[in-house]
C-alpha cells in the first residue's frame, strides 16, 4: 500500500508541478464531459418537463424507457455509436472515430437517460401550484417551466451532479469512440484503465483520487454558485 | 488521402506492444523521421482486425498469425509483413506443483497441468495468446475442463495478477511477463521451446476498399519499422535488462513489395 | 352601461372517480361585477374556480367571450392568460417576498416603474418589513397578503379569489375589503369564495350558493351596496345549522 | 448492420431455447447486482435521511463528499478493493478475490453514493410537514422516517433504478473483483466487454439489448408493484 | 379541583434573522383550560405554537412539567410525544382519507377496534362519502376535518389548534366547536389561535393577545361561560381597525 500513497503523492507532485501530459489527460476528460453535459442539458430537462407536467398517450411508456435506459452499459453504447460512426456506418463518412467529438456523442447518450429520469423525478415532485400559480400571474409556457425549474433546483442539481458523475467516471464509451490516443482522447478514465491493465494499480488509483479531488472542488464551487449551498434544507 | 489529414496515422495493435512500452520507444523516432503522427488505439489482437476490417484505422500491428493471414486473404490487408518476434512462457507457482518445468515440451508442460489439475487460468478472449494457448492443447490432445480450467476473459496484465492471486499457471508473451514479473509471485515454469514463438505482424489496410485511407502513411510505416533503423530499436529494446523483441523483417524483400504496391496505387 | 366582459360558462360538468361534482352549471362575468360563491365544504366552488381559470379540465363545458362557444380545451390558455386565480392556500415562489411580488408585473416596464410599483404594493400589503425575506416562511395571513399583493400588481380582467381572507388578521381585511372595492370600481369582475359569507356582503353584487353541483339560490345583493359606512360583517354559526 | 440484428435474433432465440451459458450469465448479473442493492439501501437511506433532516457539524461537507463520490470511477472501487482483498491485503485471508462476493462489494460500493445522493436530494424536497405530522399523531421516529419516505416514494424509487441500473451495467469493478470468470463471475457486461474485445460486436451489442430487455421488463414490474404506475405525477 | 396537568413554558425567546419574533414569553397550560391565542398576521401565534409542540427551537426558554425547568432541548421528544400540533394549512399524507386516520391511531387496538374508530370518526367528520379518496385531493374544508379527526382519534394531552376553522362551513364550525367543548370537559387542555375570536368566545376559558413578541393582554373569559346557548359569533372588521 505504500506505493499507493507513493503514486498518489507522485500524481499530486506531477498536478502541482504543472505536468503537462497528465494535465493533458484532465483537459480533457473536463472539457469532453462538460461539453457533452451543456448540450444535453437543455433538451433533457424538456423531455423531464414534458414527462412530469404534459398529458399524452405513450407518456408512461416514455417514462420506462428512460428509466431502463439507465441501465445502458457504457460499451454498450460506444459499441453502437462506434458502428454507426465507422466507416461502413450510416454517419462513416464524417469521420469522427477515434476523436474529442465521438466521445461527447457517446457521454451525450449516457447522460441523456440519467437527466431525463432525474429530473422528471424532481419535476413531478413540484408543486402543482408552482406552475399555476405562475400562468396565473401572467408568465408565457417558457417563464412557468423556468420558474418551476428554480422551484425544484436542488433535485435538478442532483441531477446534475449524477449525470457529470456518470460520464466523467465513464471508460467503455471514451475507449470505443475516442480510442485512448495520448494527447488526443486519452482521458483520466481511460489512462485509469491503461495503467490497470499494464498492472500499475498505484498510478491508477492516484489518477482516481486526483479525478475525486477535482470533482470535490468543482463540486463546492458548483455548490457555492448555485446560492451558498441551500442545496440541503 | 483525406485533405488534412495526411499526417495522422492511426495505428491498431495488442495492447502487448503498447503496455511493454515498445511503441513509446519507436514511434517518437519515426515520428521525427518522417513527420507523420501516429495515433496508438491499443486494443485486443481480435477488435484490431476488425477495426481493420472496418477502415477504421489505416495500419495494424498484431500477433495472430493465422488470423493475420485470414485477414489478408480476404482482402483486408495489403500484405503481413513480419516485423519482430518474442516467445510465449509458461507461468506458474513457485513450487510448480505440477512439475511442468521438468518437460521436454510444451505440450508435455501443459499434459502435467492437466494431469495434475492444478489451476490454469486461460485469457478465453481470443487473443493472440488465447489462440497459441488453443492450438497448444489442440497438438497436446487435451480438452481442458473446468473446474481447474478457467477462463477469464481478460487481459494478459489482468490474467496474470489472476493467476499470481490463486497461486495458478497460465500462458503469458514475455513481454507482458517482464513487465509484470517484480510485482508477481509466480515464475517461469518453462520456456524456449520453438512451438512457444510468437511473431509480429504489420498489415497495411488495403486501400483497394478504402481509397481514402492513409495508405502512404500506413507503407512509411512499414518501410521504416522493417528498416534497419527500426529494427535496429527494436533489438535493442530493453525491460528489465531483458531483451523484448526479436527484429525477424527480411528487409530486402520489403523493399520490393513496398515498390510494387507503389505501382499498383 | 354597455358592458365590455361578457363570459359565459355553460353547462360546465365534472366528476372525480365516481363522484359529480358539478352538473350542467351555468355562471356569466361581468365586468365591475363582484360575486360571491358561497357553499358547503366539498360542493366544488375551488373545481369551479380553477375550471374558469383554465387550471382545471372539465368533463363538458363550453365557453363563450362574445364571440360564439367553444370548448374549453381552446380556450384554456386564454383563460390563463386573461384571469387570475388566487389558490385556497397560497402558493410562495422560492425566493424573497419583493421578487415574488415582481413576478406578478407586466414585461416591459423600466426598472425605476417595477421598484417603484412593488414599493408600492409592499406599502399597501404592509410588508415592508419583510420585503427581503424568503417567502416561503411567511405566517399564513403574510402569505395570503402576498398574494393579494401580485393580484393587485397584476390587473387582470377577471379575479378569482378562493378564501382570500381565511388566515387574514382584521386590519388586513379591512384593507383588503378596500382594494377590492378599488378593483371592482375599476371594472374588474370579481369572484370570492369565503364561508364567512358577511364579510363580503357589502362589496357583492350577488351571491351564489352552489348546492349538489348546481347554483341553487342567486341573491342579489345591490341594495345593500349604497350603505356608505361599512357594515359590521356578521358570521353566525347558526346561518345554516 | 445485418450482422447486429442475426445477433440480436440469436440471442433472443438462446435466451427463448433456455441456453444454459447465458441464462448462467444474466442470473449472476442480477443475483450479484440485487444483492448489491439489498445490502446498500437501509444503511443509504438512513444516511439520506440524516443528512436531508439532521442537524449536526459536518453535515455540508458530508453532501458534498457523497455528491463528489458520484464521480467514483468502477475501475478505481475495483482497483482499491482488489487490493483490499489481494493475497497480501488487510483482508487477504477470506479469500474473496475472483468471487461473487466481491463483485457485490464492489458494487456496493458504487450504489451507495448514488442511494445516499438522489435519496437525499428527494428527501429534502418533502414537505417538512409529513414528518412533523407523523411526530405529532404519536408515531415513533422510526415510524416517522418511513412515513416521509413514504411521502417521496417516487423519489426514491427514481433514486433506486438509478443505482440499480448503475450497478448492472458496470464493468470495471465487476471484472476487477470478479475477474470474468465464465460460469462463475462472469456477468452480462463483463461479456459485453469479452465480446468487444474480440471484435465480435454484434454479440456485444445483443448482449447489452438482451440486458436492456431483461431492465425493461423488471423496470415494468417494479412500476407496477410499486402501485400501479403513481411514478407520474 | 387539583390540576393534574401544570406545563409551563418560561422565558422564550425567538429570532429570525433580524427580526425578533417573542421575547422572554411565559405561557402555563393547566388541563381542561381552553385558551385563545389572538393576534395581527405574523405576530407569531404559529411559531409559539410550534415552540410548545416540540417542532420548533426556540433560542432560548425552559420548560417545567411539574419537574423543575428543563431545556426545551431535553423536553423536544417529550413535547412531540404529548402534544399535538393542527398545522395552520394541514398536511394530508398521500393516502387514503382512511389510512390518515388510521395513522393516528395509538398502537395495540385491535382490528375491529381500529376500524370501529375509524368509522366514528369518519362519522363525526361526515366524510364516510370519502373514506377511500386520496386525502391530497381534498377540499381545504374537508382536509381541516380530517386533521380535526386525527385529533379526535388521538386524544393527546394537549391539543394546539391553528386556525382550525378558517376554510370550514358553517355546519363544520358547529360541529368542531361541539367537539371541543368535549375534549375541555375530558380535561384536555387547547390553544386556539384565530382571527375571528367571537367563533371561540363561549368555549375559551382566557384569551391572551400576543403583540410584539410578549403576552400583552390576558382575558378571563370565564363569566360567558355559562351561557347556555351557542351565542352568536360575531365578527367585527373595526375590531381591531
Ligand atoms: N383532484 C381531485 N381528485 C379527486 N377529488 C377531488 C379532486 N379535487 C377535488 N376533489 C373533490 O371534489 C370535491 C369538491 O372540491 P372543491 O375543492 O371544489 O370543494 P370546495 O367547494 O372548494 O370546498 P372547501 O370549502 O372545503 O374549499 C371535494 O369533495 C374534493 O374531495
Ligand atoms: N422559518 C422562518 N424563517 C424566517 N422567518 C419566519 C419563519 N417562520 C416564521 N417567520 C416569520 O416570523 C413571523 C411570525 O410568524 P408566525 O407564523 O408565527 O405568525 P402568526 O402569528 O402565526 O401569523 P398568522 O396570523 O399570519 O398565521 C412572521 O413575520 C414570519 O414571516
Ligand atoms: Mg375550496
Ligand atoms: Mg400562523
Amino acid at each position: 500500500m505504500s506505493s499507493l500513497s507513493g503514486a498518489t503523492l507522485d500524481a499530486i507532485s506531477l498536478l502541482a508541478g504543472g505536468d503537462a501530459q497528465l494535465w493533458g489527460i484532465i483537459g480533457i476528460s473536463f472539457r469532453v464531459s462538460t461539453t457533452a453535459i451543456l448540450i444535453a442539458i437543455p433538451p433533457s430537462l424538456l423531455i423531464a418537463f414534458l414527462l412530469a407536467y404534459g398529458r399524452f398517450p405513450g407518456r408512461r411508456l416514455l417514462i420506462s424507457v428512460f428509466s431502463t435506459l439507465l441501465s445502458l452499459p457504457a460499451v454498450v453504447v460506444g459499441l453502437t455509436l462506434y458502428l454507426v460512426l465507422s466507416r461502413h456506418g450510416p454517419l462513416g463518412d464524417w469521420r469522427l472515430l477515434f476523436s474529442q467529438t465521438a466521445m461527447v456523442m457517446g457521454q451525450i447518450v449516457l447522460c441523456v437517460p440519467i437527466l431525463v429520469a432525474m429530473g422528471h423525478s424532481a419535476l413531478q415532485a413540484a408543486d402543482r401550484r408552482a406552475w399555476e400559480t405562475a400562468r396565473t400571474l401572467g408568465a408565457g409556457p417558457l417563464r412557468a417551466v423556468l420558474t418551476v425549474m428554480h422551484e425544484v433546483r436542488f433535485g435538478l442539481f442532483a441531477a446534475l451532479l449524477a449525470a457529470y458523475g456518470r460520464i466523467i467516471a465513464e471508460v467503455g464509451a471514451s475507449m470505443m469512440l475516442g480510442g485512448n490516443i495520448l494527447n488526443y482522447t486519452r482521458n483520466i478514465p481511460t489512462a485509469i484503465a491503461l495503467e490497470t491493465s499494464k498492472g500499475e494499480f498505484a498510478q491508477g488509483i492516484a489518477l482516481g483520487i486526483v479525478l475525486l479531488v477535482l470533482a470535490f472542488i468543482l463540486n463546492g464551487l458548483l455548490h457555492y454558485l448555485q446560492g451558498k449551498g441551500r442545496f440541503a434544507v | 488521402a483525406e485533405a488534412g489529414n495526411d499526417h495522422v496515422l492511426k495505428l491498431a495493435t495488442t495492447t502487448s506492444t503498447e503496455n511493454s512500452g515498445l511503441l513509446r520507444h519507436l514511434l517518437p523516432v519515426f515520428e521525427r523521421d518522417t513527420g507523420y503522427k501516429v495515433h496508438v488505439i491499443a486494443v485486443g489482437t481480435g477488435k484490431a482486425l476488425r477495426m481493420g476490417r472496418d477502415g477504421d484505422v489505416d495500419v495494424v500491428l498484431v500477433h495472430a498469425p493465422a488470423a493475420e493471414q485470414k485477414f489478408v486473404d480476404d482482402g483486408h490487408g495489403v500484405k503481413r509483413v513480419g516485423v519482430m518476434y518474442n516467445d510465449f512462457v509458461i507461468v506458474g507457482p513457485v513450487d510448480d506443483p505440477a512439475a511442468a518445468g521438468n518437460s521436454s515440451s510444451g505440450n508435455e508442460a501443459l499434459s502435467r497441468i492437466a494431469k495434475k489439475k492444478a489451476v490454469f487460468i486461460s485469457r478465453g478472449d481470443d487473443s493472440g495468446t488465447n489462440k497459441k494457448e488453443l492450438s497448444l492443447w489442440r497438438e497436446a490432445g487435451i480438452r481442458p475442463q473446468e473446474p481447474w480450467y478457467r477462463e477469464a476473459g481478460q487481459g494478459m496484465g489482468k490474467v496474470l495478477q489472476m493467476a499470481g492471486e490463486l497461486s495458478a499457471y497460465t500462458l503469458t508473451d514475455r513481454g507482458t511477463w517482464l513487465a509484470f514479473m517484480n510485482k508477481s509471485p509466480l515464475r517461469i515454469v518453462y520456456q524456449d521451446d520453438p512451438v512457444l514463438f510468437n511473431p509480429y505482424g504489420i498489415i497495411a489496410v488495403n486501400p483497394a476498399r478504402y481509397p481514402d485511407i492513409n495508405y502512404t502513411g500506413a507503407q512509411a510505416l512499414i518501410k521504416w519499422i522493417t528498416s534497419p533503423a527500426g529494427q535496429l530499436l527494436i533489438g535493442n529494446y530493453t525491460v528489465a535488462d531483458s531483451l523484448l523483441f526479436t527484429p525477424s523483417a527480411d528487409t530486402g524483400h520489403l523493399a520490393s513489395e513496398y515498390s510494387a504496391a507503389g505501382k499498383t496505387e | 352601461m354597455s358592458s365590455m366582459l361578457n363570459l359565459q360558462f355553460n353547462n360546465l360538468c365534472k366528476r372525480y372517480r365516481r363522484r359529480t361534482i358539478l352538473v350542467n352549471l351555468d355562471i356569466t362575468l361581468r365586468d365591475g361585477e363582484c360575486t360571491l360563491l358561497c357553499g358547503s365544504n366539498g360542493a366544488g366552488k375551488t373545481t369551479l374556480l380553477r375550471i374558469m381559470a383554465g387550471l382545471e379540465k372539465p368533463d363538458l363545458g363550453t365557453i363563450d367571450f362574445g364571440f360564439g362557444q367553444m370548448k374549453w380545451r381552446r380556450c384554456k390558455k386564454t383563460l390563463q392568460e386573461k384571469i387570475m386565480y388566487l389558490h385556497q392556500q397560497p402558493y410562495m415562489f422560492d425566493t424573497s417576498v419583493r421578487k415574488n411580488l415582481a413576478y406578478a408585473l407586466p414585461s416591459g416596464l423600466s426598472n425605476a416603474e417595477c421598484s417603484q410599483r412593488i414599493d408600492e404594493a409592499l406599502e399597501w400589503a404592509d410588508l415592508r418589513r419583510l420585503a427581503t425575506a424568503p417567502a416561503t416562511n411567511l405566517s399564513g395571513g403574510e402569505a395570503q397578503r402576498v398574494a393579494l399583493a401580485r393580484a393587485w400588481l397584476r390587473i387582470p380582467l377577471v379575479l378569482l379569489l378562493d378564501e382570500p381572507m381565511a388566515n387574514m388578521d382584521q386590519e388586513s381585511r379591512l384593507r383588503t375589503h378596500n382594494l377590492l372595492r378599488q378593483l371592482k370600481d375599476q371594472g374588474m369582475a370579481i369572484i370570492i369564495t369565503s364561508h364567512d359569507t358577511m364579510q363580503f356582503q357589502s362589496l357583492s353584487d350577488r351571491q351564489l350558493i352552489l348546492k349538489d353541483g348546481k347554483i341553487s339560490i342567486e341573491l342579489s345583493t345591490n341594495q345593500a351596496e349604497n350603505v356608505t359606512a361599512f357594515p359590521l360583517a356578521q358570521t353566525s354559526l347558526h346561518d345554516t345549522a
